[in-house]
């Protein structure tokens, strides 16, 4: 990846990051954190995580964020109302900030492991083709041995193959959600005399 | 099941029974009465079951491996005595107690059976635990039954609670050291037989014994009402109500001292002589004696006279643990014995005295000598035997404790030593004044109460017949011991002090 | 039947009771509490039947799912401690109703079930992956059972502080097994042990990782600093909800603490000592803030919440001093013996906090007064239970503090080991202030009434609390059994 | 060039983005969203690692894996949050933080 693009969206996932504690009206809260989620889904792909990248898309941008905005809508929040904030927790909250920016630059400092380049650690399609769980998959197999990579492919392989408990038991949590939003949702039955 | 845990067991199942509803007074007196009578028949039989190690009716049932803890019990000479004193107490104090809630005996009945568990058992666990169950009713019926304003009795409850509680920490604190210490480096046993056999095959020197020895010293000092630990005893023994004033200063209180002797002192024996520890002793005890002795002349209330006179008396068992002379330990045995019951016997007519006239004030009281001249006579039993008349029990208790301390150190005949008196001499003549304190309170609380003109509306009967028992019973004890201390020394067979001069 | 098959039993049960509440109204709560308690006693024997004599897993799960000891332990006691959520929400029914929509508490009855199977995962957790998709089925179960009773503000109000500091929790959580996994190139303990043992990992990056891991997870079982939203989530939420926080998800949180610790502490460990010291540190200093605001707590709920977080530090503590020889508990021993004493006490002290409100008392330290005129065998009950709060000889809760603070001396972890004394001490006070009211004799002479059911299983919580401060060596000897890898290579 | 410190700076930039958000922000929702980032940010350093532990030739799924389930459960805790937020803001009609200080102590 160009380094001039991977500036590009590192400043567009931080900078509107930076924008949704800035603004002032949730709803452009909001959507600077959809547009700064997109950013940080262009950094996915960088990473050649095509699946994640688009997940991020489908699901944060796509529907999480809506719903927020559904959400902020529906309360029907303009603002944030007129006293300023809280001079402790801003100023509290910058330090914070600051201070945490600076203990990740001072790791990464000393982190020398990650003075990499991609390129340094280029994928083999070729080596890959060769793997053992790999071979098992024949549509994988086909896609590496033509130099490609099957991101989806290769995610659902690992879902299915090694993470399948994991994935029945988010199935459990997303049910648990589910009935966890139907009973703080629901409104009183209008109908219902009152006992 | 041995004895000795049904003894224990007893008065515990006599409060759940009252708890769930059994009639309080009569299944409270009914198990003090088998208690008694138990306890005296072992104590009769103690010398014919005596094994090898000096304990008689020994039981142990294994609660964990590692660490060693067991419900072991086991009784020696001096268990045997405790025991004594915890029943014969009990007894007395149960049996005055008159129309009051049951709440009354159940905790009369726990302290009791707290602290028979404390002189009755053999692991140091139990020993410890047994002693918290004992002070928690004694907590409650301050802050609940206490014969202040609520306020106030609440400010003493507290601060009782704080002190003892603070105490117990030090203590578990020191056992814990002490257990670690004496476990032989392997795995830790809580079994103070064991631990009294590591001590004796390996001790510790005298030096590394004296930081652990101040420790429990501090600690067990505490429950004791050592000087300058000693604050919350007086108000407390004022303001509880009178079964527990009799049953904790009289017994429970002892803990603190039976501890000393048979936990720290089998296993520091050295503790107690190293120079620094036995100055702090002395000058800490001396406090006892004089500066309490002192505020007890100062004091307006019979009450407060005897809460005060209680924690000045300690001062002299301590002397004894400072002097480390078998003579002198047998001597504090004695008079904790002795004290036990002349306290509870004082507690037990103050308590009747506020019942019927209202007011402990000395300058209010006269002449009550003839009104109830049972109670007199009773009462003048009690405070001859606390001041050290001869005839009495607490009279050849201090005898002996005197007479070890100053022959400490002289293995000639002479008593007055070549090189000088030492530090321990200085401290038993000043103590001495001590008994001469003592006795110008004592005879002057009498003189102030029993004597003279009986003032108007202040009048006192002498009790119902029922209720002599308790008191005839505790002033016999004190004549029969006093004349024939040996009743009790006789028990103790074994040397009490390791590797001192008999 | 195989154990790890329990989990599914559970929750397909949990499915059955939700579709049960919803296609058939007519279903009292009753019922409900019933099928489900009974469904988990059911599942609770067949563990107890089916650990001994278990074989190896297989392969699909047998890379995520351990079956040592210390899970089934955990296992259980996430069985028990539903168990007892369960009987504690149809015994507060009467007046919880009243607080929900549509005077039903159908959810309330289900979700512990799968919060039950959340638990049981973690117990046996292997990896970091099955750790934070289990932790947050617990969470987010909790969010819904914390605001359950939306129609008590102080109830939604908890909910919200629970679900901001949970989701910052796990925010924190996930950050720090990245950085972790960044690190050592491993997400299961055992991979984990493997780096941090040879060597060649980057020691900055990981013990930046394994802060913020650390972190996330004191947050679960609500150490210093993440304890702030213990107080209020405690008091806003329903009381059976609350005993569930604070022992179920508290000893999950442990159980997994347990393996991280292990893994990060193994002998040869490049982070041993600091994991050590941090651990220990962060032990002290919650025994400490978890006990001082508790002494001016009139609440009896706050402060029983002000309770939790200090015994969290004594946990802490214990996992601090876990390498101490001086007790026969393998090193996770001593944390999960203390939880075991743990239990029976905090549910019987919140199990009477809902006696009090059936009999129309609130939680105030002044209702407590007269208690032991009204009902002599509740008063006995709570003073058992909070007298082995406070850690007295002859009941459940010495023993705990006994073997941190003697571990503690092994390990010579002065400082914590004076913090602990001091959090001990305070514990007598404020602990005996509510013993001393209940004794207290009031004017009024409303008598305080008692199911049977509740007095039963009262009383059975009761003998537990004696018959652990007692007799410990039947649990001792379960617990000296946990094998933790690396038990026998630990060397001083 | 852009090696893997750059991508972890990023992350760790955003993480503090978040938190600095949730201190500072005394709108719910907005914390809420800001808890999202916070999230996103932990996600983007476990797949920037997944990228550079390359074995066989391929990037670590098993952290991919990993992001997968937490876009997932992240996704659920937004639906029931906001179910929370909206029932409180029912009753107190203000998603502020100091609206939600009725116990103290």
């Amino acid at each position: 990846m160009p380094s001039f693009l991977f500036y590009l969206f590192a400043a567009i996932t931080l900078g509107f990051g930076l924008n949704v504690i800035l603004a002032r009206n949730p709803v452009t809260s909001a959507l600077s954190l959809a547009v700064s989620f997109v950013g940080l889904a262009a950094l996915f792909i960088s990473l050649d995580a095509y699946f994640i990248g688009i997940i991020q898309i489908l699901v944060y941008t796509g529907a999480v964020m809506v719903l927020f905005l559904f959400i902020i809508m529906l309360l029907d929040i303009q603002k944030e109302e007129a006293k300023r904030a809280n001079t402790a927790a801003v100023i509290g909250g910058v330090v914070l900030a600051v201070v945490l920016t600076l203990q990740v630059a001072a790791v990464l400092g000393v982190f020398k492991e990650g003075a990499v380049t991609t390129e340094q650690r280029a994928l083999s399609m070729e080596v890959a083709s060769k793997r053992e769980d790999v071979a098992q998959v024949k549509t994988i197999q086909k896609d590496l041995a033509a130099g490609t990579l099957p991101d989806a492919k290769l995610m659902g392989m690992t879902l299915f193959e090694q993470y399948g408990f994991h994935l029945q038991a988010i199935g459990l949590l997303l049910l648990v959600g589910t009935v966890g939003v139907v009973v703080l949702s629901k409104r009183e039955s209008p109908g219902k005399p009152v006992v | 099941m041995s004895s000795l845990e049904i003894i224990i067991f007893i008065p515990f199942l006599a409060a759940l029974a009252i708890w769930l509803g059994a009639p309080a007074r009569l299944t409270a007196v009914v198990a003090s009465t088998v208690n008694l009578l138990w306890v005296i028949v072992l104590a009769v039989r103690f010398p014919a079951f005596k094994s090898a190690t000096d304990l008689a009716f020994v039981n142990k049932h294994v609660v964990l491996d590692n660490p060693a803890i067991a419900f072991a019990v086991g009784a020696d000479g001096v268990s045997m005595i405790m025991a004594l004193l915890t029943v014969l107490v009990t007894f007395a104090a149960i049996w005055q107690i008159v129309d009051k809630p049951s709440m009354y005996h159940i905790s009369s009945l726990l302290i009791s059976g707290g602290a028979l568990g404390a002189f009755l058992c053999t692991d140091l666990f139990f020993i410890y635990a047994f002693h918290e169950v004992a002070l928690i009713p004694t907590f409650l019926m301050i802050a609940i039954h206490g014969r202040a304003e609520k306020e106030q009795r609440l400010a003493v409850a507290w601060k009782t609670t704080i002190y003892l509680g603070a105490g117990s920490l030090v203590l578990l604190a020191g056992l814990v050291w002490a257990v670690i210490e004496f476990s032989g480096g392997g795995k830790l046993t809580f079994d103070l037989v064991a631990l009294r056999a590591q001590a004796a095959s390996s001790p510790l020197p005298a030096a590394a014994q004296a930081p652990l020895f101040f420790l429990l010293l501090v600690g067990f000092g505490t429950l004791v009402s050592l000087f300058p630990f000693h604050s919350w005893a007086a108000p407390a023994y004022a303001t509880a109500p009178t079964p527990v004033a009799m049953l904790h200063s009289g017994v429970l209180k002892k803990f603190g001292l039976y501890g000393l002797f048979r936990i720290a002192l089998p296993l520091l024996p050295s503790g107690a002589q190293v120079p620094w520890v036995q100055q702090a002793l002395l000058l800490m005890l001396l406090g006892n004696i004089l500066v309490v002795g002192l505020v007890t002349l100062h004091q307006k209330r019979l009450d407060d006279m005897l809460a005060n006179s209680s924690v000045m008396h300690m001062g002299y068992l301590f002397l004894g643990l400072a002097a480390g002379t078998e003579i002198a330990v047998k001597g504090s045995m004695l008079l904790m014995f002795a004290h036990g019951v002349s306290i509870a016997l004082l507690f037990a007519i103050c308590g009747r005295m506020r019942n019927q006239l209202g007011t402990l004030e000395m300058a209010k009281l006269g002449g009550i000598g003839s009104h109830a001249p049972f109670l007199t006579v009773v009462f003048a039993f009690g405070a001859f035997a606390s001041i050290g008349l001869p005839g009495l029990a607490n009279f050849a208790g201090e005898v002996m404790i005197f007479m070890g301390a100053f022959a400490n150190g002289n293995s000639s005949s002479t008593l007055i030593p070549a090189q000088g008196l030492t530090a321990l001499h200085w401290t038993v003549i000043l103590a001495l004044w001590g008994v001469v304190i003592s006795a110008v309170y004592m005879l002057r609380g009498y003189r102030a109460i029993f004597q003279g003109t009986p003032q108007t509306g202040l009048f006192m009967s002498d009790p119902a017949s029922g209720q002599w028992l308790p008191l005839v019973l505790l002033a016999a004890v004190l004549l029969a011991v006093g004349c024939f201390p040996s009743l009790l020394l006789d028990l103790i067979q074994a040397p009490l002090v390791p590797g001192a001069i008999p | 039947m195989s154990v790890f098959n329990l989990e599914a039993l559970l929750a397909l049960l949990g499915l059955f009771v939700l579709l049960l509440e919803a296609f058939v109204p007519s279903v009292s709560s009753k019922a409900l509490a019933g099928i489900c308690m009974a469904g988990v006693a059911g599942v609770l024997v067949l563990l107890v039947t089916v650990a001994g004599g278990q074989d190896a897993l297989p392969a699909f799960i047998g890379a995520y799912h351990q079956l040592d000891t210390l899970a089934i332990f955990y296992k259980a006691f996430a069985l028990v401690i539903t168990f007892l959520v369960l009987w504690l929400t149809l015994e507060a029914a009467p007046y919880l109703s009243k607080f929900t929509l549509d005077g039903k508490l159908g959810e309330m009855f289900s979700l512990p079930l799968f919060v039950c199977v959340g638990m049981m995962w973690m117990a046996s957790a292997k990896d970091l992956v099955t750790v934070f998709v289990s932790l947050e089925l617990v969470t987010v179960s909790f969010y819904v059972l914390v605001a359950y009773t939306r129609k008590s503000a102080l109830a939604l109000e908890a909910g919200v502080k629970y679900l901001i500091l949970g989701a910052l929790s796990t925010g924190v959580l996930v950050f720090g097994v990245a950085w972790v996994y960044g690190a050592t190139g491993a997400l299961s303990f055992e991979g984990i042990t493997k780096a941090v043992q040879v060597g060649g990992v980057n020691k900055t990056a990981l013990l930046f990782g394994v802060s913020f891991l650390l972190a996330g997870l004191g947050f679960k079982v609500a150490a210093v600093p993440f304890q702030m939203w213990v107080p209020d989530v405690y008091q806003g939420a329903s009381t059976p909800t609350t005993v569930f926080l604070s022992v179920g998800s508290k000893a999950a949180g442990f159980a997994v603490l347990t393996r991280v610790i292990d893994a990060l502490t193994v002998s040869g460990s490049m982070v041993r000592q600091e994991v050590i010291t941090v651990l220990s540190i962060a032990g002290a200093v919650t025994v400490v803030v978890g006990s001082l605001p508790a002494l001016f707590q009139t609440n009896v709920k706050r402060l029983l919440a002000y309770s939790s977080i200090s015994h969290a530090g004594f946990l802490l503590l214990a996992l601090a001093a876990r390498d101490s020889v001086r007790v026969d508990l393998a090193p996770g021993g001593t944390v999960a013996f203390y939880l075991a004493t743990y239990l029976p006490m905090t549910v019987l002290g919140f199990a009477a906090l809902i006696q009090m409100r059936l009999n129309g008392r609130g939680e105030e330290l002044d209702d407590f007064k007269g208690l032991a005129q009204k009902s002599p065998t509740l008063a006995f009950l709570i003073t058992l239970a909070f007298a082995s709060l406070a850690g007295l000889p002859l009941t459940a809760g010495f023993f705990g503090k006994m073997w941190v603070m003697l571990g503690l001396v092994d390990q010579q972890l002065w400082f914590a080991l004076v913090c602990a004394i001091i959090g001990a001490a305070a514990g007598f006070y404020y602990y005996f202030r509510v013993i001393l009211a209940m004794f207290t004799p009031e004017e009024s002479t409303e008598p305080v009434r008692m199911g049977a059911l509740a007095r039963g299983v009262c009383v059975v919580l009761g003998c537990t609390i004696i018959v652990l401060g007692v007799y410990p060596k039947p649990l001792q000897m379960l617990l000296a059994k946990v094998p933790v890898a690396g038990k026998n290579a630990t060397g001083h | 060039m852009i090696t893997l410190n750059h991508y972890l700076f990023v992350s760790g930039a955003l993480f503090a983005l978040g938190l600095a958000g949730v201190v500072v922000r005394r709108n719910i929702i907005i914390i809420f969203m800001c808890l999202e980032m916070m999230l996103s940010a932990a996600n983007l350093a476990l797949v920037g690692f997944s990228r550079f532990r390359v074995t066989d030739g391929l990037p670590d799924y098993a952290a991919h894996s990993l992001v997968f389930f937490t876009i997932t459960v992240a996704a659920a805790e937004v639906a029931v949050g906001l179910a929370v937020i909206v029932a409180l803001y029912r009753t107190r009609q203000s998603v502020e933080v100091d609206t939600i200080t009725r116990m103290q102590g």
